[in-house]
């Protein structure tokens, strides 16, 4: 009854979309919600987005229900946590709103809540991880040293792409020490170079950091140690500036985590609300690259980050 | 007499600041039903004799007991569990709250709700009549009050504790004639019904009126105990500084009034210069040499006048000329560019910058009107800083000290010599011998006199009309906010001339 | 006779000037806090739904319940940096013990009790190590987060079987056929007013609270008061923990889980919502009550910034401006109001 | 005359004692003495020809501290006048953004620098004006400075993390944050000089008084012809700059700006250096040589993290207990315990003398 707003819209036509999002954060995060948000602008939607602040999974549930409070035709959720969506997806069960969840999936134990969820659109991160155990197990089939450099202790991306590590590093892998550099290309730099200080001895030969930043600052501190090419620096993500780095010899290796998949959301939007099924789980294709795929992709300039 | 038993012995005590004996073996003894002085100049160790008393400060050796019991007090809500009751010398109060709840803190009355309210406030009145306050709605803010009035608060407060022992620090330094003998009153209530009352103040009148015992300090050294009766003026003082009564300085007769000649033109010409709710226009000229007194009963409005002249309050209507120039002083480094300073009332809240060194403290008034990147070249700092801590005779004379440390007749003086250091034209002094010793206050009348024959224009705004009469050359009398009249002083000109014409004249509002 | 006509007036002006010069920042925030509601409404056409005042209260019954705490050091010129982090290290330790069968009252309880122990940590560093609370509920803050990581970093669930459900579960007053237009709550609005309700008894209606606003004005004189200084700073840094682990238990009740990561920053949004409902930062003036509006107002910027449709990279930036544009606007207000 | 020498001697080593920088330069040593003991090599110096300049873990530490040394002695004089200011770490992103942003632009190195600068010190300036025209807050103000700075560096990069590693003719920044002068790191000499500017305008002239006469008692000051708000301007505007040079420290050691990460949280790092200089958050007398020690203090701490490899789950409880150490030695109480143990023993014999 009440309101003209935008967004109880089935009058005008223009199918509203709430966009719970994380927020602009560089990198990958950036890429993945600028896409999103183009891809749903040319496929005809009205896109309410709404970002976090510190990856607070509590101002991401106000967000939620206040989409669900007016009444949008389906949310996006990209969220920052696992699990805690039950009491929300619930809600958005009963006012019959299709949820699609991006790039992290959720745990869900209530089974009312369960049915809110269509789909789940993203790459994986525990794939991610496995292509950074496997390099190494290939290049030092006999065994090395090296380090892990972590994002923050806690987050679930950390936790994924560790696991994805563990479960397919080879035994004589060994990691001399796993530090936190919270996603920081500078404090990779300074953990970097305090651990290639305190390992001299043990001559590490491998880095592998969490993501494109971590991997960029480790560089940076390998080169200053004068080890460069010595340590092979393997990161994940795939963003330009890391690709370049590869071009030039800094990074060794880099797993990509395609954010590209606006146009895939989109799609599986417009498709359940005309009515079509939509498979539960949208797996988004990723790339790894070496120094000679980085250049052709670089070359082809076909990457949007 | 001698056969009462002691409620509280202190035998022995001292006390050790860095750098100096604040006390030195002192003993105090106090009878219950007996007002008792603590006697000294500034600085003589009063107040830090209270403090230790109370246990804000640990003592380094020496023994208290109270009924009997040895006692080691942590911090005044110990000794008020004792029944010891305190008001220190520098009101403190919070000035967030409101009179009635300054009033009742700690002690407010209980309800099946907690505090009730009502019955706080009806509490807080009753006490507040006794002294005198009755005027006063108890939900006034603190913060709207002048000091004086916050001074009777603060006592009305220590009255609430039942106690067995009262300690009032300088009570009286702010307040006019009438106030005092309201108080003193209640002391003599209170003291009948048993209490020991230990009392400090600078005016040996009061300490003859209302004291049966003293106990005289000097630089933090027990020098003796004596029954006031017994001790005759000269000898008191001779005990409390050290040498003969006859080597104070003694300020002639009254100031002689200043002729002005015909042509002359004032420092300063004000016209209509007023405040809305703080005070009505008023028309004033100062003529250089002059000393222009301020009298008026308590809460009249003489420190608002001050404010203004000073710009320390924005005047809201008024011509203000300064030598025949017109200007507008707003705030106060404007007025000290012109040359103008003011000295507060408010020594603790506007005056000192307690952190600070004395030294610092003196210079900064001069230091601001030459600007900040100007400092003061270090061999004219120390000749000005050497200058003025000798010329108010400063103690300790250690300029390096903080000034929080010193005691309030001592940062009185340090305070003054900042102002004077700015060379002013004209000098505007808010109560400058509130809480100073006979000694000083005689030395700081003196540099008022030699002041203004040296051709500075100054208000001296006192409590005291004794000695606004003594040294002004006119006297503007204020009431409820207004000027009511400006009297010439003369030799028909008196105290009473002053209470009369305040008492005589209505003001419309 | 002209006397005694004139002090009734003048008493009577003096009272109603006593009331505005301390509430006009609070019912600034009040009046603001129904402006942006009535904005909302008439560019969005949600804010006054039914569901979206729920959704407001129990999304926020935490932050409520944290600007509550918050309000107790602030008065006194304090802070307690460390709410967020206790939230965290007792959701974990709560959670944690539930899956261990622990029956719920009893992780409550140990919950709060945790939240007892850090405050009084919190309490002695400030009054036995004179540390300023704002570093001493730094150390306090890192300790716990700290401590929360160590225990775990995983993302903990309930079990299945335990009470806290019964804290989230939605009472319906006011049931429509559409969700959104529905009036209901849960018991964690009721605790979070219930805590409204002890703030206000506690500041207003006991010694203890009256020695906080005295702390609040002057330290030093409330202690030459005699007023009981070190009891009332106890109270304060224990008070606001405990009611951080409160609001720990009330936000993990929602969600049905947590992680060591929970309530980075909540800190800064109790102060703000306790600076926006009125209090002064350095102490001495406010009312829990403006905390609780405040924590209100807080809540709904955000949802007002996406609504306006800001670009990702200004958010915080509008953000920012909307809390400036409400503190200057509230200032202004005070100003007006306090020279009249 | 002996005697007197002897006094003096005893004066300065109670003056030594009470100082808050001695308690901090032992906290400092027993942090290196603690990291040398697990890792022997820790005080090693070697001399690097690749980066012309000595390398060791002490010398990585030093290039740490130039930032937090930037940050922490505008916070110190933002203190002193009893305000704070929690946008350092934002201010830091958005200069660092900037200068980025402006290099991948195709701008002149040293105009990038300017740019940094001259935002830097423009936030700082809106933050005084702020507090000291409108009268508002300085927590909450600085507190919504930090959000918008924020979002501020976001907008310039566009919610990119700028990188500016191959932009040519960008070296003389990069020797900003990673060169070294006579072998010691450029960055951490730049931040000293500084440190010793800020500390001669402030005491050279009448600068440091009026700050410290403004924090302890602003009416009183206001009455002596101060202008407290032009003060409080000034130590806002200087905060901010101070924090975009820390900016481009730490912008130009990767050459690469993080829209998130740059400066995050380090405004509490800040105002924890400042509080163990022994400046206190109540405003008032400052040190700022007590502040650089502190500054000094945090980077040794995160390295002390490192270098004894400390889960990184466990570094803030480390870093809390360390922090917590340090200010429970600087307490009066323990502090005097030796003088208050005497008083107790000289008051018991005077009261076994007044029983006897
Ligand atoms: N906290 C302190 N630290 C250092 N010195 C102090 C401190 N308090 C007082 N003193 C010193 O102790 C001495 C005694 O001071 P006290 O305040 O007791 O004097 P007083 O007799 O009350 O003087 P007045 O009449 O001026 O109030 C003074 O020399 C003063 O400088
Ligand atoms: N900030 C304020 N707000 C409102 N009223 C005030 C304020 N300050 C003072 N007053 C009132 O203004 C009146 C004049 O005060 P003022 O201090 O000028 O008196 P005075 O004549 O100097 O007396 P004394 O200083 O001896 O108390 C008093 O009634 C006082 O209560
Ligand atoms: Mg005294
Ligand atoms: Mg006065």
């Amino acid at each position: 009854a009440c309101g003209s707003g935008s967004s109880s819209s089935s009058d005008s036509g223009k199918k509203t979309v709430g966009f719970v999002a994380v927020g602009p954060e560089g990198g990958f995060r950036t890429a993945n919600e600028n896409d999103i948000k183009s891809a749903f602008k040319s496929a005809g939607f009205d896109l309410i987005y709404s970002p976090t602040q510190n990856n607070d999974q509590q101002k991401q549930i106000q967000a939620f229900n206040k989409f669900v409070n007016d009444e949008v035709d389906a949310i996006i959720l990209s969220s920052t946590e696992d699990s805690g969506w039950d009491e929300s997806l619930k809600k958005a069960a009963e006012a019959e709103i299709p949820v699609f969840t991006v790039d992290r999936n959720v745990d869900v134990k209530d089974s009312e809540a369960k049915k809110a969820i269509v789909s789940h659109i993203g790459p994986s991160n525990e794939w991610a991880g496995e292509q950074a155990a496997e390099f190494v197990n290939k290049n030092f089939p006999d065994g090395a040293n090296g380090f892990i450099l972590e994002g923050p202790a806690g987050l679930s991306v950390v936790k994924d792409r560790g696991a994805g590590w563990d479960a397919k590093v080879a035994k004589n892998v060994k990691v001399l020490e796993s530090q936190s550099a919270n996603w920081s290309t500078d404090e990779a730099k300074t953990v970097t170079a305090g651990l290639l200080d305190k390992y001299k001895s043990q001559n590490p030969q491998f880095i592998f950091a969490q993501n494109d930043e971590m991997g960029l600052g480790a560089a940076q501190a390998v080169d200053a140690a004068g080890l460069k090419g010595k340590v092979k620096i393997i990161t994940i993500d795939g963003t330009k500036n890391a690709l370049q780095a590869l071009v030039d010899g800094d990074l060794s290796y880099v797993i990509e985590y395609n954010p590209i998949f606006g146009k895939e959301t989109a799609q599986a939007v417009k498709d359940y609300l005309g009515g079509k099924d939509v498979k539960s789980d949208i797996q988004i294709e990723s790339k790894t690259f070496d120094a000679t795929s980085a250049k052709e992709a670089l070359d082809s300039n076909s990457r949007a980050y | 007499m001698t056969d009462k038993t002691p409620i509280v012995v202190m035998k022995g005590i001292t006390i050790e600041f860095p750098g100096v004996k604040a006390l030195d073996g002192v003993d105090l003894t106090l009878y219950p039903g007996e007002v008792h002085a603590l006697m000294g100049e500034n600085g003589a160790g009063k107040s830090t004799m209270i403090k230790a008393l109370t246990g804000v400060y640990k003592i380094d050796a020496g023994s208290i007991t109270v009924e009997g019991k040895p006692q080691q007090f942590n911090g005044t809500l110990d000794a008020q569990n004792a029944g010891i009751a305190t008001v220190y010398q520098e009101v403190n109060l919070c000035t967030n709250l409101s009179v009635g709840e300054n009033v009742m803190l700690g002690h407010e009355k209980r309800g099946p709700f907690g505090i009730d309210w009502k019955k706080t406030h009806e509490a807080a009145k009753t006490y507040l009549k006794q002294m005198g306050l009755e005027h006063i709605d108890p939900h006034t803010p603190l913060s709207s009050i002048s000091i004086a009035m916050q001074q009777l608060v603060a006592i009305a407060r220590a009255m609430v504790i039942n106690a067995k022992v009262l300690i009032l620090d300088e009570p009286t330094s702010s307040l006019d004639a009438n106030e005092v003998q309201d108080l003193f009153a209640i002391m003599r209530k209170v003291r009948d019904s048993g209490v020991a009352i230990l009392f400090v103040s600078h005016f040996l009148d009061q300490i003859y009126e209302i004291t049966d015992r003293l106990t005289i300090l000097r630089n933090g050294k027990f020098i003796k105990e004596v029954m006031t009766k017994d001790t005759p003026r000269d000898e008191l003082i001779g005990m409390m500084i050290g040498k003969s009564a006859e080597e104070l300085s003694q300020i002639g007769a009254k100031k002689a009034r200043r002729a002005i000649d015909p042509g002359e033109k004032p420092i300063v010409d004000v016209k209509g210069l007023g405040k809305k709710g703080t005070i009505n226009p008023v028309d004033l000229d100062i003529y250089a040499g002059e000393v222009v007194g301020f009298a008026g009963l308590l809460g009249s409005g003489r420190t608002e006048l001050g404010r203004l002249l000073y710009g320390a309050d924005k005047p809201d209507s008024g011509k203000y000329e300064l030598n025949g120039k017109q200007v507008s002083i707003n705030d106060p480094a404007t007025a000290l560019k012109n040359k103008i300073a003011y000295s507060t009332e408010n020594r603790r809240d506007e005056g000192i910058i307690g952190d600070l060194t004395v030294r610092q403290n003196i210079l900064i008034a001069l230091q601001a009107t030459r600007g900040m990147f100007k400092p003061i070249p270090k061999k004219e700092a120390d000749a000005i800083v050497d200058k003025y801590m000798k010329e108010m005779n400063v103690r300790p004379a250690d300029p390096d000290r903080p000034i929080k440390n010193l005691s309030g007749g001592n940062q009185q003086k340090v305070l003054i010599g900042r102002w004077l250091a700015t060379h002013p034209e004209l000098l505007i002094l808010d109560e400058p011998t509130r809480g100073i010793d006979i000694g000083a206050k005689a030395e700081i009348q003196q540099v008022v006199l030699d002041l203004a024959s040296k051709g500075m224009g100054v208000v001296f705004i006192s409590s005291e009309l004794e000695e606004v009469v003594r040294l002004s050359d006119d006297i503007e009398v204020l009431k409820d906010r207004h000027k009511i009249a400006e009297i010439e002083n003369g030799d028909t000109v008196s105290q009473s001339t002053i209470v009369e014409t305040i008492a005589n004249t209505n003001v419309k509002n | 006779m002209t006397n005694a006509t004139a002090t009734p007036a003048k008493k009577a002006a003096k009272k109603t000037r006593r009331i505005d010069a301390q509430m006009i920042p609070t019912i600034a925030a009040v009046v603001i806090f129904i402006l942006m509601m009535i904005m909302g409404q008439a560019l969005f056409g949600t804010y006054l739904r039914l569901g979206f005042i729920s959704t407001l209260f129990i999304d926020h019954a935490y932050l409520i319940i944290l600007a509550v705490a918050m309000t107790l050091p602030i008065l006194t010129g304090g802070i307690d940096l460390s709410v967020g982090a206790i939230v965290a290290i007792t959701a974990v330790i709560g959670i944690k013990m539930a899956n261990a069968g622990v029956p719920s009252v009893v992780v409550m309880i140990v919950m709060l009790l945790i939240g007892a122990v850090f405050g009084t940590l919190a309490a002695t560093l400030i009054e036995e190590f004179n540390m300023q609370p704002f570093i001493a509920t730094l150390s306090t803050m890192f300790l716990a987060r700290g401590i929360a990581s160590i225990i775990s970093t995983d993302s903990l669930t309930f079990p299945d079987d335990n009470n806290f459900d019964v804290l989230a579960e939605n009472i319906t007053i006011i049931d429509n056929p559409k969700l959104s237009h529905d009036l209901y709550f849960n018991l964690g609005v009721v605790i979070a007013l219930v805590v409204l309700v002890f703030g206000y008894i506690l500041l207003h209606h006991t010694r203890i609270g009256r020695t906080i606003y005295a702390i609040g004005g002057s330290r030093s004189s409330a202690e030459l008061m005699g007023l009981p200084v070190k009891r009332a700073q106890f109270t304060i840094y224990i008070t606001s923990a405990t009611l951080a682990a409160l609001a720990s238990i009330v936000y993990i009740a929602n969600l049905g889980s947590a992680k060591n990561t929970v309530g980075v920053g909540w800190e800064l949004d109790a102060v703000a919502s306790v600076v926006i409902g009125g209090t002064i930062i350095t102490g001495g003036f406010g009312y829990v009550l403006g905390s609780a509006l405040g924590a209100l107002v807080r809540s709904i910027i955000d949802p007002l910034t996406s609504d306006f449709g800001v670009p990702a990279e200004w958010t915080t930036i509008v953000v920012g401006l909307m809390i400036l544009a409400f503190v200057v606007l509230q200032r202004a207000v005070t100003a007006v109001g306090s020279k009249k | 005359m002996a005697d007197k020498k002897q006094e003096e001697k005893t004066n300065v080593f109670k003056k030594l004692l009470s100082s808050n920088i001695t308690v901090e330069v032992i906290a400092l040593i027993l942090l290196i003495l603690l990291c040398t003991v697990f890792d022997h090599a820790f005080l090693a110096l070697s001399w690097n020809d690749n980066t012309g300049g000595l390398a060791g873990p002490i010398i990585t530490m030093l290039q740490e501290s130039a930032r937090y040394l930037m940050i922490a002695t505008g916070m110190t004089l933002v203190i002193s006048t009893a305000g704070i200011d929690l946008s350092v770490g934002s201010v830091m992103a958005v200069a660092g953004a900037a200068a980025m942003q402006a290099l991948t632009g195709g701008m002149n190195v040293w105009a990038a620098i300017l740019l940094a600068l001259v935002i830097g010190l423009a936030v700082g300036c809106i933050n005084g004006a702020l507090v000291a025209f409108l009268g508002l807050q300085p927590f909450i103000t600085t507190l919504i400075m930090m959000l918008a700075g924020r979002g501020l560096a976001k907008v310039i990069t566009s919610g990119e993390n700028t990188d500016a590693t191959s932009v040519a003719g960008s070296e003389p920044l990069k020797w900003m944050a990673n060169g070294f002068i006579l072998g010691i790191p450029a960055n951490f000499v730049i931040a000293v000089v500084i440190v010793i500017l800020v500390g001669l305008l402030c005491r050279k002239t009448a600068m440091g008084m009026f700050i410290e006469a403004v924090g302890i008692n602003p009416e009183a000051s206001r009455m002596t012809g101060i202008k407290p708000k032009q003060i409080l301007f000034l130590v806002y505007a200087i905060s901010g700059f101070l924090a975009a040079i820390a900016g481009l420290f730490a912008t130009a050691s990767v050459m690469r700006v993080d829209v998130v990460k740059t400066g995050q949280d380090l405004e509490m790092y800040a105002i924890l250096a400042v509080v163990i200089g022994g400046t206190s958050l109540l405003g008032g007398k400052f040190s700022l040589a007590g502040s650089a020690v502190g500054a000094v203090i945090i980077a040794m701490i995160r390295k002390t993290i490192i270098t004894l490899g400390i889960d990184s789950a466990a570094t803030p409880a480390f870093f809390a207990v360390v922090v917590i150490v340090i200010c429970v030695m600087q307490a009066p109480k323990v502090r005097n315990l030796s003088a208050e143990l005497k008083r107790k023993r000289a008051l018991k014999s005077s009261e076994k003398a007044v029983a006897a």
